[in-house]
């Protein structure tokens, strides 16, 4: 029992202790929801993190922003819906923070936005990619992420200029899986309509997907498309290789998670991993702001990784909040809203102004860069990849190999 | 003409309170019981004995629905039980007790007496002034109000027989009533089955302790590997020859 | 008929793993009548115990794989040590209160265990590193990873070795006897308590070994554990309650129909299809395929 | 403490003022103008403290093992949710739907499972929790996954739904007293200790199970349902067996086979833990530990350790 009450006792001091800091000097408060611990992507949380915090102390250097500094409250969403709104239930209504960031996964995402319109917070998505996020309509949500329809159209032009035949898409069942596999059906009917499609989703929890990849053994398809995440994803990787399925002569795969960045996809993949085709939202060959630069070199001596497109999605979704407030020049809500709706921002990833018609693209900075790019080592640097299109380039699919 | 009392003492003579016709029990491979047929009359406490897994338990078990017979069936005046469940019977006046004692550990002794009145269908009225008279007859005052799981073995024994006769039953079924119990217990038991015998209550009695098997039961039964090998009245069953066999037999193994 | 064939290899080699994820589970359940919660966890600390000795430290696998296993039977004795003891010294007498302290303490264990292991370690997933350089053998049409070769090879004679074991060895005998009645085996002059703590060690030897077996295959991460503890759940019953045999039997099964079941129902409930068995033999055959009946479960 | 005081109903009316005294301590709370996100906390308190009634009717008073009640929580969510969902219905008949389906369902899983005892009865309700979860996190298509669904709220405010689940909170301790009160409940008791001998005594234990089995399964449903209505969004998660993990233990720490305790524990355990939150969130690990310490050596929970303090209290005022 007492046990508990000295708990409670150092709860309380801890909680006195922020407060003061608080109050010392009245920072900005900035809400991130974010997976802290299982079973979210806790890998994405971390970079998110790391890559928000380095950001801040940019900012807070150069004296923060309307003189005030900005404060970040983290809060822990596991990944899972609940706790997800329940996290930004917490931001807003106990740390009255000024705006939320940081989301990295579509079904909490929907969860929270509900939350951030109930209160009418600005909420900037940072990697939610569904676009049931956007088709939502809420005024108060902002999106720095990738987004289905454009990874999924992007797609699409890979395969018709591979002059694929048959296609078939490993989907984990979220509303980011089965939401990509669908786009890609469609976006593969307007543009290589002889194209046959067909996609099986997937129990992400599952660790055995070998059933699903020996059906494919007799008559292997051109390409496997992978929309899973991490760890699902690695394994049947893993297991596609281990099958003889694909990479083989005949068979790439495509990821279409923009896995091949994370830090720490070689040590969970290694054979299997090379001639892995994949859409990237991040490759050091992008044209470089200063910001990206600055943060590059921050992360590096932080983190000792390179830097991958998580960081500067992250990067840009807190971008948007700081200048949203010195544009408004106010942290009142709906003076930035406004600010976002029609301002310009100056991202890590370039300039980024969001759509305001409804629909998928909704509040979405739509030409976001991408590139597409093959692994061809194993534990290659995504620096060293074949870059098979560049950033706002046209696709050099003669790049691309396939194993002998 | 005959009044209905006769009538009912007609039927009593015709009617064996308890009929059992060739019932058997197989566990696995050992045929615990073997078509095993008796009666028990009313009025009367019947002793079942025999020696370790002579099949007398299983018997009652049956009996008292715990499970049903393979083969053969149970009558209780004439009405077929064989196929009822232990709380039916209980209903229908058949109640027996276990030979590990079985009481409500977590509830007070007088609260164990209220819940079997409550359940045999008395109104709470009924079912506290009965458990006030049993826990008086039982010389349980000193202990009513602790949880039954306190108990000694002997005070939770008597405690069972007062949940027993919350509702005097037809027939009373005793397994081992008197093993392990202290001597004290044992005479306060004795007394309180052959009063009740007085007023007419029936028994069957499963028990090891000859001696007190001499003084109670008015007639045996005695079982060796699932068979009926003697029956009569106590004394020429105890003498009987097979039996005495079976019992050295027994102690042999 | 080659797919029919991929698949019924693949179910088998799975159900290799259940069977040792499993047995120790069973052995637990037999003994003591209680559901461990924990016992995925022996898996996960068997899998970081390997892959950490083996990439950090840099040793031999085949070395680490014993550390392993020494690691999941220490965790085993411990956990009998500090939290099975009440269970069989008179401290719980009532069946209820039992399963309820067994429950909630191997649960709360769990929980433990998962979310230290995330703040100490770390959350994000690894590959341990194989035993076999060799990624992928081919064997005529089959296709197999080395590492689940070699495990599944590992597991048969693990097994093999337990049954063993088991049936021939004093402590073995001991064992079955406790399982059968522990009162009457203590009268016989058996210790209950030592025996209970070697079930534990190699209940824990045996999750943690196949945890450190899979540890290539299954990318383990801190909740790794529910999904072994789910599999074997599903086998004690379906084995019927301490039956070895029957366990072993009932994973090879679970792991096979499994594999058909996701190609040719649905991949997305493949899951829940090893808990609709469960289910439905429990209603048919309360005692599990190969348990026999005894008086009142 | 005299003797007599050991009778249930004593036992069972002194249980009963003290969750009164509680709750009406409850009642001020919102006195003390707290922010909207402490009230939820409280809120979410009250919705497990009905899940451990719910529990603990089954487990401390019938002794029966279930690790179901997080999963009929999630069908009574999802009951209303889909019914909102694809037929747009509104939640007054979405609540009626949520506790009839979830009764409905507990008799059949009851009907199926209540001839298995101790660790058998465990893991067929585990089973069926994790097939309900599995399913409804998985078909994607009818239940929109593990992102789960959105339910209309009930009233607005965050006050009007403290004391409406304060209230439900009440209503509930209020109910299990009564049956508890009754002949009924002695029965439940009496197999909860020995259900054999219960049998032989006269009380058909089986249908006496499925009663209290229906009626858990009732409560957990309705409790889930209103919980759905106050966070606007149930997802499979609500069926997690943690969530399970988490009532069960809130029991043992409140003191199971009682009414106070299980209200008690939940409300504890569940605030302590959002506290623990704060310290860079180890409150997970902290929590475990502290369900262990409790089930290992403060067995009788809170409950028992103040009954415990009571009766030497009564006992030094007696000389």
């Amino acid at each position: 029992m007492n046990y508990l009450l000295k708990k409670t006792a150092l709860v309380g001091a801890l909680l006195l202790g922020v407060s003061f800091q608080a109050s010392a000097a009245e920072p900005i408060l900035v809400g991130i929801s974010i997976t802290q611990s299982p079973p979210g992507s806790v890998v994405q949380g971390v970079q998110i993190k790391d890559a928000l915090e380095i950001y801040r102390d940019l900012v807070n250097a150069k004296g923060g922003v309307l003189g005030r500094p900005i404060q970040l409250v983290f809060e822990d969403s596991q990944g899972l819906p609940e706790k997800g709104r329940s996290a930004v239930e917490k931001l807003i209504t106990k740390d009255k923070v000024v705006a939320i960031a940081g989301s990295h996964q579509s079904s909490v995402c929907l969860s929270e936005i509900e939350v951030a319109h109930r209160y009418q917070i600005p909420y900037v998505n940072t990697n939610c990619w569904a676009d049931s996020v956007r088709e939502k309509g809420y005024p108060e949500v902002f999106n720095t992420s990738p987004y289905n329809s454009v990874v999924a159209k992007s797609m699409a032009a890979t395969l018709k200029a591979m002059k694929v035949k048959r296609v078939v898409a490993f989907a984990e069942n979220t509303d980011y899986g089965i939401g990509l596999a669908k786009g890609l059906g469609t976006a593969l009917k307007a543009a290589a309509p002889n194209v046959d499609y067909k996609f099986e989703t997937l129990d992400r929890s599952s660790k055995d997907f070998t059933p699903a990849i020996l059906t494919l053994k007799a008559n292997p398809p051109d390409v496997v498309v992978l929309t899973m995440l991490p760890p699902a994803a690695y394994i049947a990787l893993n297991q596609l290789y281990e099958q003889g399925v694909a990479p083989t002569a005949k068979t790439i795969v495509y990821d279409g998670a923009g896995m091949a960045d994370y830090p720490d996809f070689w040590q969970n993949v290694k054979e299997a991993g090379k001639y892995l085709m994949t859409i990237g939202m991040y490759h050091p060959e992008m044209n470089q702001t200063d910001l990206s630069r600055q943060i590059a070199v921050a992360y590096k001596r932080k983190t000792g990784n390179d830097p991958n497109r998580l960081i500067f999605q992250a990067v840009d979704s807190l971008v948007v909040v700081v200048d949203s407030i010195r544009q408004a020049k106010s942290t009142d809500p709906e003076k930035m809203l406004a600010a976002m709706g029609t301002g310009k921002f100056e991202g890590a990833r370039g300039t980024m102004t969001f759509d305001s018609h409804q629909g998928g693209t909704y509040h979405q900075w739509v030409d976001i860069p991408y590139v597409n790019y093959q692994l061809t080592a194993v534990n290659q640097a995504v620096g060293n990849t074949t870059l098979l299109q560049g950033p706002g380039m046209p696709l050099n699919i003669g790049k691309l190999q396939y194993p002998k | 003409m005959l009044d209905s009392n006769q009538i009912k003492k007609i039927k009593m003579k015709v009617e064996p309170l308890i009929r059992v016709e060739g019932i058997s029990k197989r566990f696995g491979g050992n045929q615990a019981v073997d078509h095993v047929s008796f009666d028990v009359p009313h009025g009367i406490i019947l002793g079942l004995i025999g020696p370790n897994g002579s099949g007398k338990t299983t018997v009652l078990n049956m009996l008292s629905g715990e499970f049903f017979p393979d083969e053969g069936a149970t009558y209780l005046e004439g009405r077929p039980i064989t196929r009822l469940s232990p709380s039916q019977l209980a209903h229908l006046g058949v109640t027996r007790m276990f030979q590990m004692t079985r009481v409500f550990g977590r509830l007070s002794a007088f609260d164990n007496l209220l819940i079997a009145g409550r359940a045999m269908g008395l109104t709470a009225a009924e079912a506290s002034a009965r458990a006030q008279s049993l826990i008086q007859e039982l010389t349980l005052e000193h202990v009513q109000y602790l949880d039954a799981g306190q108990l000694s073995g002997g005070q939770k024994k008597l405690l069972e027989f007062g949940m027993c006769f919350m509702c005097p039953p037809k027939v009373a079924l005793l397994d081992e009533p008197f093993a392990a119990v202290h001597p004290v217990m044992r005479e306060t038991m004795s007394r309180f089955i052959q009063s009740r015998n007085q007023s007419g209550q029936t028994f069957l009695l499963v028990s090891h302790d000859m001696p007190i098997v001499k003084i109670l039961c008015h007639e045996c039964i005695c079982m060796n590997t699932g068979k009926i090998i003697s029956q009569g009245l106590t004394r020429t069953v105890l003498e009987d020859p097979n039996v005495i066999e079976a019992y050295l037999g027994g102690d042999h193994e | 008929m080659p797919l029919f064939f991929d698949l019924t290899i693949n179910g088998l080699i799975m159900g290799l793993f259940y069977a040792l994820m499993a047995v120790g589970l069973a052995m637990i359940f037999g003994i003591l009548r209680i559901v461990n919660f924990a016992h995925g966890e022996f898996f996960m600390v068997g899998a970081y115990a390997y892959a950490l000795t083996a990439m950090k430290l840099g040793i031999n696998p085949w070395f680490a794989l014993i550390l392993a296993a020494v690691s999941g039977a220490f965790l085993g004795v411990a956990i009998e040590k500090l939290l099975m003891r009440p269970l069989y010294q008179g401290y719980a007498s009532w069946s209820i209160v039992k399963d309820e302290y067994a429950v909630v303490v191997t649960f709360a264990l769990s929980l433990f265990l998962i979310h230290f292991v995330d703040k100490v370690i770390g959350p994000s997933p690894f590959m341990g590193p194989s035993l076999v350089s060799t990624q992928r053998i081919a064997i005529g049409p089959i296709m197999l990873n080395g590492q689940k070769i070699i495990a599944a090879g590992i597991s048969i004679s693990l097994l093999c070795g337990l049954a063993l074991f088991i049936k021939k060895s004093l402590w073995g005998r001991q064992i079955q006897a406790v399982a059968q009645n522990r009162f009457g085996s203590s009268l016989a002059g058996i210790d209950p308590v030592k025996t209970t703590s070697i079930i534990f060690a190699i209940s824990g030897m045996l999750a943690a070994l196949s945890g450190a077996l899979l540890a290539p295959i299954m990318n383990p991460a801190p909740d790794i554990g529910s999904f072994p503890a789910l599999k074997s759940f599903i086998i004690v019953v379906l084995g019927g309650i301490g039956s070895i045999w029957g366990s072993m039997f009932a994973a090879l099964l679970l792991g096979v129909s499994e594999s058909f079941f996701a190609v040719y129902i649905s991949y997305d409930y493949r899951d829940a299809f090893g808990l609709f068995i469960l289910v439905a033999v429990l209603i048919f055959r309360p005692h599990g395929l190969a348990g026999q009946k005894g008086r009142g479960a | 403490m005299s003797q007599i005081e050991n009778l249930w109903s004593r036992r069972l009316a002194r249980d009963l003022k003290c969750l009164l005294l509680l709750c009406a301590l409850m009642c001020f709370v919102p006195l003390l103008d707290l922010s909207p996100y402490t009230l939820g906390i409280l809120i979410i308190g009250f919705y497990f403290a009905l899940m451990a009634l719910a529990w603990n009717l089954l487990a401390g008073f019938t002794g029966q093992f279930s690790m179901a009640p997080a999963a009929f929580a999630m069908i009574g969510g999802y009951i209303p949710a889909l019914l909102h969902f694809h037929l747009g219905a509104s939640l007054w008949l979405g609540i009626p739907a949520a506790v009839i389906g979830s009764a409905a369902l507990g008799f059949l899983l009851g009907t199926t499972v209540l001839r298995l005892k101790g660790p058998y009865l465990a893991l067929t309700t585990l089973a069926f929790a994790e097939i309900a979860r599995v399913f409804i996190g998985n078909s994607h298509e009818f239940t929109r996954g593990d992102q789960g669904l959105n339910l209309p709220t009930l009233m607005d405010g965050r006050i009007a739904y403290y004391y409406f689940f304060l209230a439900l909170v009440v209503l509930m301790s209020a109910l299990i007293f009564l049956l508890m009160r009754s002949k009924y409940g002695g029965y439940l008791l009496a197999i909860r200790d020995d259900a054999d001998a219960a049998e032989s005594r006269g009380i058909p234990v089986v249908r006496f199970k499925l009663f209290a089995f229906t009626i858990s399964s009732a409560i957990c449903g309705f409790a889930g349902c209103m919980y759905g209505s106050f966070s606007q969004l149930v997802s499979p998660e609500l069926g997690l067996l943690q969530q399970t993990g988490l009532i069960i233990s809130m029991v043992v720490i409140g003191g199971i086979g009682s009414i106070t305790g299980p209200v008690l524990g939940a409300l504890l355990v569940y605030l302590s833990s959002e506290w623990l939150r704060d310290v860079g969130n180890i409150q997970l690990i902290v929590f475990a530990l502290l369900v262990m310490i409790f089930a290992r050596f403060f067995r009788t929970g809170l409950w028992g350790i103040f009954l415990g303090i009571y009766a030497r209290f009564k006992s030094n005022k007696k000389n």
